[in-house]
């Protein structure tokens, strides 16, 4: 299956694009984490976190097929 | 639901109409409020001129909702604001407003310390720095 | 000596005016303001309607003078300004104003507490509580 | 010798003066507070800080003939 993802901040220029579709196996964390370090390896040096639906996602939570946002580290205020 | 961004900087005008909003609301005795201001850091030789700020607006909206939620409970306020600006913004400008009000003074400071923090270190807020010789370099809070 | 005092209340323009004398100051990072406003207390089945403050200003400025010095110094300040008011103050108006701000925002938020506290515990300001009856009562900060 | 007594806040009230010539017959701390609270009975019920020359005195000061601040407890902010 396929899921969007969406970079933020710096990784849209690391990555040259705002989306990309990943094709992936399973509809988990880590499996996505693992197939965008392999499709992107110029993201690998950051510190990244991922969302969907507007809240922060990790090894546990249960994923939809919404788009994944990639972000670097936070830098506001 | 409300939006904590604005385009481009904080003016002290506007600042000043939320004060003069709140004018009304008697039950109220402490404000409190933090200014995030563009520094001319200097970085590997280069001033900073300005800041260029984007985020996921959507995100940063939802959590700072729940943000103003938990802190009026937990430290018993009148209201919280908090905005952020987007886009180019330059040195010496404002780009973060957090605003909080209550009956009495005592819950305001760690409330107003906690919100900026968090605010900081929870929404998805990027900033990019812009030098004077037209390169740049992003931020991290972290 | 620079004054503390301001006769009536301190405006919302008052304070956008310095916060904006403060964006030419290109090393500062963080602003924090806290802003006394006049509650509509309940007080013996009688609102408060206004304050009225005197002071003994002289030895107010002096204190001021030092308080804002000991915590620059302390707390790594760029600048500290301190303003209450003096005469009738109407529910709603602010009547006291303290600003400050530094580099980074991590000090500001002690200094703030301290400061704002200092004032209310060193400083010889009186206030009256004036009634809708036209009664008063005098206040005490102990 | 006499010395200049100002009051502020409530206790020009109760007192129904701003000033007052207290006779004194040391120089002291204690003994301005005594006499004050001798020739103005109404304002014992009142927990007063005296000053001097802008700063608050107390036992162990050193004093001169400048007037001499009576204050109630503070109120402002």
């Amino acid at each position: 299956m396929k899921v969007e993802i969406r970079f933020f901040g710096q990784l849209i220029e690391i990555v040259g694009s705002n989306t990309f579709e990943l094709e992936i196996t399973k509809l988990e964390y880590d499996a996505i984490l693992t197939q965008l370090n392999n499709q992107m390896p110029s993201i690998k040096p950051f510190t990244i976190q991922l969302a969907q639906n507007n809240k922060i996602i990790q090894g546990e939570t249960e994923l939809d097929l919404s788009p994944i946002d990639v972000f670097p580290p936070f830098s506001g205020g | 639901m409300k939006s904590i961004f604005k385009k481009g900087e904080i003016s002290p005008k506007f600042i000043a109409q939320s004060i003069e909003n709140h004018q009304s609301k008697i039950q109220i005795g402490a404000h409190q409020t933090f200014m995030g201001q563009i520094r001319q850091d200097i970085s590997q030789g280069r001033k900073v001129v300005g800041m260029s700020y984007t985020a996921q607006e959507e995100m940063c909206n939802e959590l700072a909702e729940q943000l103003r939620e938990e802190l009026i409970t937990k430290y018993d306020l009148s209201c919280i604001h908090i905005y952020h600006s987007l886009g180019y913004i330059k040195v010496g400008a404002l780009c973060f407003f957090v605003f909080l009000s209550g009956r009495h003074r005592s819950n305001t400071f760690h409330a107003l310390e906690e919100c900026v923090n968090k605010v900081k270190s929870n929404l998805p807020i990027f900033g990019k720095e812009i030098y004077d010789d037209e390169s740049y370099g992003w931020k991290s809070n972290t």
